[in-house]
């Protein structure tokens, strides 16, 4: 009896999981696409075009000699913003993590520093940064900064208490601690931190490049907005979403493995 | 005041008269940045001049609309995903990477929907803060235990009354993490807006003053929004650390 | 042992083939996790269920309370058959802390009471005695994070006897308490059973206390968990904690350890 | 400041508007190395006081930006030059309504919404002018900032404004769509839009360098004018646009004489200055004399 | 009960004088958890500490192990001062889930001997052989999270006793074990205890279990914990569960539970 009932459960289980999700995803982007094509009838090519029309300037703009440069632009910016967002914020939230008193102090400034619109700083970045790569680099480390330092403070801060009691107990050194019980135990938070991190630094780049520049995506979407050329503006906003999903997904896939494991 | 919190206070302190100090003897130009008790003197004449009313008026509201829709919108959201876990898988991806998309670029679909009025401003800031009230109602709905969900249905609640006495509740700590979260980006997809847009609002008053080189009312401005979303903030999070204590015994 | 005379009492809550399989998440196979089972709790019995860690007695309570329902198997309740939904009359004390944070003491005992509908002054006469009677008073306006573990789970005691069920069903109660404590809740809670004349089912690790406090001990096997043996104890209703040094409690604790030797050495997946 | 390269300037909507014609034709020309210096690029930015301030955070502090922008700098102090004219009018701009919309002249335009871009803007400015000269009633009209040439166009698809602005090279793209309203150049005067700025340091320690700036733009406006199909395919070019369109545009701004070669015209300026004194961004008389500084002109443009 | 020659044996650690006061913080008052408090364990002693919730045994163990320093009094390990840091040679198994979630079982056992710079060959030999020996060969490449806490507990087990310390402090390690199974453990604990000679100094709430296990058993009153009574088992080194049946056995907890009793009730706030 019970092992009919045994095996009824068992053959209700799909084939594969893994196939399932995906069906799921791509079922939820065709919704989406269904809205964005609502939207589009709606609204008439002025505001919005249509998906096909959108991939297809995509595909015309990915053909030209001339687009990748801008894109290399962007990505080189993102790099140098995200080597500083992470690991600064990475470093600064590990620190103020592990001197609780430093930690208390610190976040609700961060708290408060990163509710504060920052595109108002901008004057102030040109004013000190002046113009080019390194103003792109600092308007998007400074949106990507203090989410990685939060998240890493709450990490490690967040860590029980019992591993670094073991960690005594097993005499080890400071450095030996840090690489084998110190970052392990923080990761999972870590990563899910950089995700945030990661897309909000690309937007402060993009943000970085409207203002003030002669390459990057940033300043193709300014230009597209003030040439009034819509479907430009959309193929860009696509290239920037599909983009920003492939990394999420590649970064919530090692999260997921990550807090599978605790 | 705890003594963390005058530490805090000697910080700031610290920071601003250090600023002063810059300023004062000449290290930052005034063309790049004017002392801290200047922005203040100039927000002061701003304030009592009554050139500060509308825009202060029209960007408040405008966070404020953007700030209840996303929260409440958020919390309702978030119980609608929640409930429905292979919807929330697939959307999983897309709701971390949302905030890489540059929504203004937007901006003539809201027209399109919402006319021209404030709406669509109020809908960007909308857009922003309710990707974070929906994560975090998400997180704090999987926290709750599910024992909790047990004695409701041991003492034979309906579903609306375990959101309200159970859920909810339960849920509170991480909702307002989404809470602060979404005064934050209420406060900068307005405020940005504003500024790229144009039109009216601080943001917009910030972006001309900065474009007609008026350092004074530029810092004057970027002054109120700083102590404005400070003292929200400062707001939400005595609040929230009363909720903790209360909860946490002070751990 | 005497046996007591069972069958002449009315039945008062019973399961019938009763199985529960966890079915297949992920990557992992569905979970057998129960039965199949049978079991008739008579009106006013206090019936005790031992077995190895993860045997599945959770899940029996679950299912009895009719908060899972069985994948095959009936149950029922003063007549009634049990599906979907906590039968009225039924009143559970689980096995984690369900104390709500954000309520204090005297709002959680009262919880219950307020969802039913109560009147002012009669909720406040049953909380007060209540969170009297288990020794509470002092922290009635308290919330549950300021008091130790022993202490939320009398707070869940409270709040699910206020009620007055006439099944109380226990998960380990006193799992928080040490063990010394343990046996002092133990009189109480055998004196209030003693008052209400309510049937109750207790899950227990620990042997003595099933086999001190209850009229009958139910030995659950390994995985998926099933009686393997039902002993009656023939204590008389007016007991308490003394009994213990009774020459036949030593008896019954022997007989229970031995069933339960092998078992939990299954369960445990010790020295395989 | 760690400043970008050192050869690049900065031109007011490069890449959007029609401001950069000349400079997309002298770079591609070879007439900045001709006239002695090596620009190999050109910043772009929204226009109003951030390309001033990008022309001062800049490498090589030469810019062309709008008047209005120029004038608003030094009034606060800053240490800025005028040293050529950039656009020497606004005829670039015009009104239109959608197809077969009931609203054909600017005197339909009393008791209706109109749509304009920013406040204090350029576009709000002509508007204004354009009304008072059109004898409409100003207080009247009801007139709504949208934020930009794109938002304005789709609210007024909406059906939000009856009528809004549009220039080149948007205008030449999307003429069959909208029917014109009104051209400023019908209704306003010679008014000067854009100027080339220095810092007062730069026209001291590099005067050859702002010579040869001035000299190269110069001799794309006058290619410009002398072979409009050709400057508008390099034009086109340089803007990523439809070659069709970019000779349509510079064809269009050929027949308003849009561009000036260099030489400051202080009657057109004033003209302008009258126009942002309407808005209220100018009080008080204008003294040109400390601001403009007509050494670096080419000689025959100096009178 | 025979009182065992504990006079002649050589002291392996040692407290005197001790105390430990927490200091006060945010509103609340310091809150004194221990002693003074003097404490010599023989070497090769097995050694059990009994004790009310909250009075102080988990800190007597921090402060023994150098993870807290005392307020005040001095702490003695092999003939030298115990001072802000862990001794070699002293293993702890702590009353919370120390297992590392990031690590296999398998990596975890082998944590502690690749820090020490093992040789690889020895290393494999000793946690394969204490894998085996715990009951977790089946998980060796499992991650925690997929182990019943009972199965944790033994892993953090496992993890301190590879590394063969010679003082082993012991803070409630069968605390997520079901009762049989903390039998069955403790055959092995004290098995590993004659073969080894380490020091063994064992926290539980159980008070059989102290009883069935130690040479000697320290009741301690409620906060500030002191020892209230200090008991010679008198057992032969030669033991195991079976003890139970001992007449003396009864007589033992009995004695224990009697001292016990009056300050279990201090502790929990029961019917005050
Ligand atoms: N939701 C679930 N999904 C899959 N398996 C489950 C689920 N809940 C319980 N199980 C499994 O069912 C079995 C019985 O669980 P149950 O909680 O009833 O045990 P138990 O006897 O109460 O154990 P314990 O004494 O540790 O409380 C266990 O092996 C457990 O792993
Ligand atoms: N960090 C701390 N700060 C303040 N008080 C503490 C701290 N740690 C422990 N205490 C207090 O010290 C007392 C002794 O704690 P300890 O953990 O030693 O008790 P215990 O005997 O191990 O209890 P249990 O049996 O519940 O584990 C408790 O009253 C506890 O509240
Ligand atoms: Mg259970
Ligand atoms: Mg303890």
């Amino acid at each position: 009896m019970s092992a009919s009932a045994v095996d009824k459960a068992a053959a209700a289980k799909p084939a594969n999981p893994a196939l399932r999700r995906w069906m799921d995803f791509i079922l939820l982007i065709a919704g989406l696409v269904g809205v964005w094509y609502g939207l589009h009838l709606w609204a008439g090519d002025v505001a919005l075009t249509s998906p096909y029309a959108t991939v297809a300037k995509l595909i015309q703009l990915m053909g030209q000699a001339w687009f990748w440069p801008h894109v290399g632009e962007t990505l080189l910016a993102l790099f140098y913003s995200l080597l500083i967002a992470s690991v600064g914020g990475l470093g600064l939230g590990t620190l103020l993590g592990i001197h609780r008193l430093s930690g208390q102090i610190a976040e609700p400034i961060l708290v408060a520093l990163y509710a504060l619109p920052k595109i108002t700083l901008y004057p102030l970045i040109l004013l000190i940064f002046g113009l080019g790569l390194s103003a792109k680099v600092a308007f998007g480390a400074i949106h990507g900064i203090i989410p990685v330092t939060i998240f890493a403070l709450n990490a490690v801060r967040n860590i029980k208490p019992v591993y670094l009691k073991t960690a005594r107990v097993m005499r080890l050194t400071p450095l030996q601690a840090m690489r084998t019980v110190w970052v392990p135990a923080a990761l999972p938070e870590i990563v899910s931190g950089q995700r945030i991190g990661f897309a909000l630094t690309l937007l402060g780049v993009l943000l970085g490049e409207m203002f003030a520049s002669q390459q990057g995506l940033g300043f193709l979407i300014i230009n597209a907005i003030g040439l009034n050329d819509v479907p430009t503006i959309m193929a860009l906003a696509l290239l920037l979403a599909l983009f920003a999903v492939t990394v999420s997904s590649l970064l919530l896939a090692l999260d997921r493995k990550l807090h599978a494991r605790s | 005041m705890s003594r963390v919190g005058w530490i805090r206070l000697a910080i700031v302190l610290g920071a601003v008269g250090l600023l002063e100090l810059l300023c004062q003897t000449g290290v930052i130009k005034t063309m790049t940045m004017i002392p801290p008790s200047r922005m203040a003197v100039e927000l002061w004449k701003m304030a009592e001049s009554g050139k500060l009313g509308a825009p202060v008026a029209k960007t408040l509201s405008n966070v404020l609309a953007a700030f209840v829709l996303s929260v409440a919108l958020g919390f309702i959201a978030g119980l609608l995903i929640h409930s429905l876990p292979r919807f929330r898988r697939a959307l999983d991806p897309l709701l971390a990477s949302y905030y890489a998309v540059p929504f203004f670029v937007f901006y003539p679909v809201l027209i399109v929907i919402f006319g021209m009025s404030d709406l669509p401003i109020i809908i960007i800031g909308f857009l922003f803060g309710v990707v974070a009230m929906i994560i975090n109602t998400l997180n704090g709905l999987d926290r709750i235990p599910p024992v909790l969900l047990k004695v409701g249905r041991m003492n034979r609640m309906g579903s609306l009354q375990t959101a309200l006495l159970i859920k909810l509740p339960s849920a509170a700590p991480y909702l307002f993490t989404g809470v602060k979260l979404a005064v934050a980006y209420s406060f900068i997809g307005v405020i940005a807006s504003e500024f790229i847009l144009s039109g009216a609002g601080i943001g917009y008053d910030i972006a001309y003053a900065y474009n007609n080189f008026d350092n004074r009312t530029m810092y004057a401005l970027m002054l109120f929004i700083l102590t404005t979303v400070t003292a929200v903030n400062m707001a939400l999070y005595i609040w929230e650390q009363r909720m903790l204590k209360r909860r946490m015994g002070g751990r | 042992m005497p046996a007591a005379p069972k069958t002449m009492r009315e039945t008062h809550a019973s399961v019938a083939g009763v199985t529960r399989i966890f079915p297949a998440v992920g990557g992992q196979p569905p979970v057998h996790a129960l039965g199949p089972l049978d079991l008739d709790l008579a009106k006013g019995e206090f019936f005790a269920v031992v077995g190895p860690s993860g045997c599945g007695k959770s899940t029996l309570l679950e299912v009895l309370a009719g908060l899972s329902a069985p994948t095959e198997g009936t149950v029922t309740f003063e007549g009634r058959p049990v599906a979907g939904q906590v039968p009225d009359g039924v009143g559970v004390v689980f096995q984690e802390d369900a104390s709500f944070p954000w309520l204090t003491v005297w709002d959680n005992v009262a919880f219950g009471l307020r969802r039913a509908g109560f009147e002012a002054a009669e909720i406040k006469r049953r909380v007060d005695y209540a969170v009297g009677f288990m020794g509470l008073a002092d922290f009635a306006q308290a919330y549950p994070a300021q008091l130790s573990g022993g202490m939320r789970q009398r707070v869940c005691i409270a709040r699910t006897l206020v009620l007055q069920p006439r099944l109380i069903l226990l998960d380990e109660p006193f799992g928080a308490l040490d063990q010394q404590t343990r046996l002092l809740m133990g009189d109480e809670l055998l004196r209030l059973w003693r008052e209400t004349g309510a049937t109750v089912l207790l899950i227990t690790h620990a042997l003595d206390e099933a086999a001190m406090l209850s009229d009958r001990v139910g030995a659950m096997s390994a995985r998926p968990g099933r009686f393997i043996d039902l002993v009656e104890t023939g204590w008389p209703r007016d007991r308490d904690s003394r009994i213990v040094s009774d020459e036949s409690f030593g008896r019954l604790t022997g007989h229970l350890w031995s069933l339960l030797r092998e078992e939990s050495m299954k369960a445990s997946g010790h020295k395989r | 400041s760690p400043a970008a390269q050192a050869d690049q300037i900065s031109v007011t909507h490069w890449g959007v508007l029609m401001y950069g014609a000349p400079y997309a034709v002298a770079l591609e020309k070879g007439f900045f190395k001709e006239s002695g210096i090596e620009v190999d690029g050109i910043l772009t930015s929204k226009g109003g006081g951030t390309t001033v301030r990008n022309v001062l955070a800049g490498g090589l502090p030469y810019g062309e930006v709008s008047l209005a922008a120029a004038v608003a700098a030094a009034k606060e102090g800053l240490d800025i030059k005028i040293v050529n004219t950039g656009a020497a009018s606004v005829y670039d701009i015009l009104w239109v309504a959608p197809k077969g919309s009931e609203i054909k002249s600017v005197k339909d335009l009393a008791g209706k919404k109109v749509a304009f871009t920013s406040p204090k803007s350029v576009t709000e400015m002509v508007l204004l002018m354009s009304l008072a000269a059109g004898g409409v009633d100003v207080k009247k009209v009801d007139r709504i900032s949208t934020g930009g040439i794109g938002s304005g166009l789709t609210a007024m698809t909406q059906g939000g404004v009856v009528a809004a602005p549009i220039l080149d090279p948007i205008w030449s793209r999307e003429s069959d769509k909208y029917q014109p309203v009104f051209f400023a150049k019908d209704l306003l005067p010679l008014m000067t839009q854009t100027v080339g700025i220095t810092t007062s340091e730069f026209a001291k320690s590099s005067p050859e360098k702002l010579k040869a700036i001035i000299e190269g733009r110069r001799k794309g406006v006058d290619f410009l004018y002398a072979n409009p199909e050709e400057a508008g395919k390099l034009f086109a070019k340089a803007y990523k646009i439809d070659e069709a369109l970019g000779i349509r545009a510079v064809k269009n701004m050929i027949d308003v004489k849009y561009w000036g070669r260099g030489d400051l015209d202080l009657k057109a300026m004033d003209n302008m200055v009258e126009g942002l004194r309407i808005i209220g961004e100018v009080e008080g008389p204008m003294d040109w004399s400390k601001l403009v500084d007509k050494s670096f002109l080419p000689d025959d443009l100096k009178s």
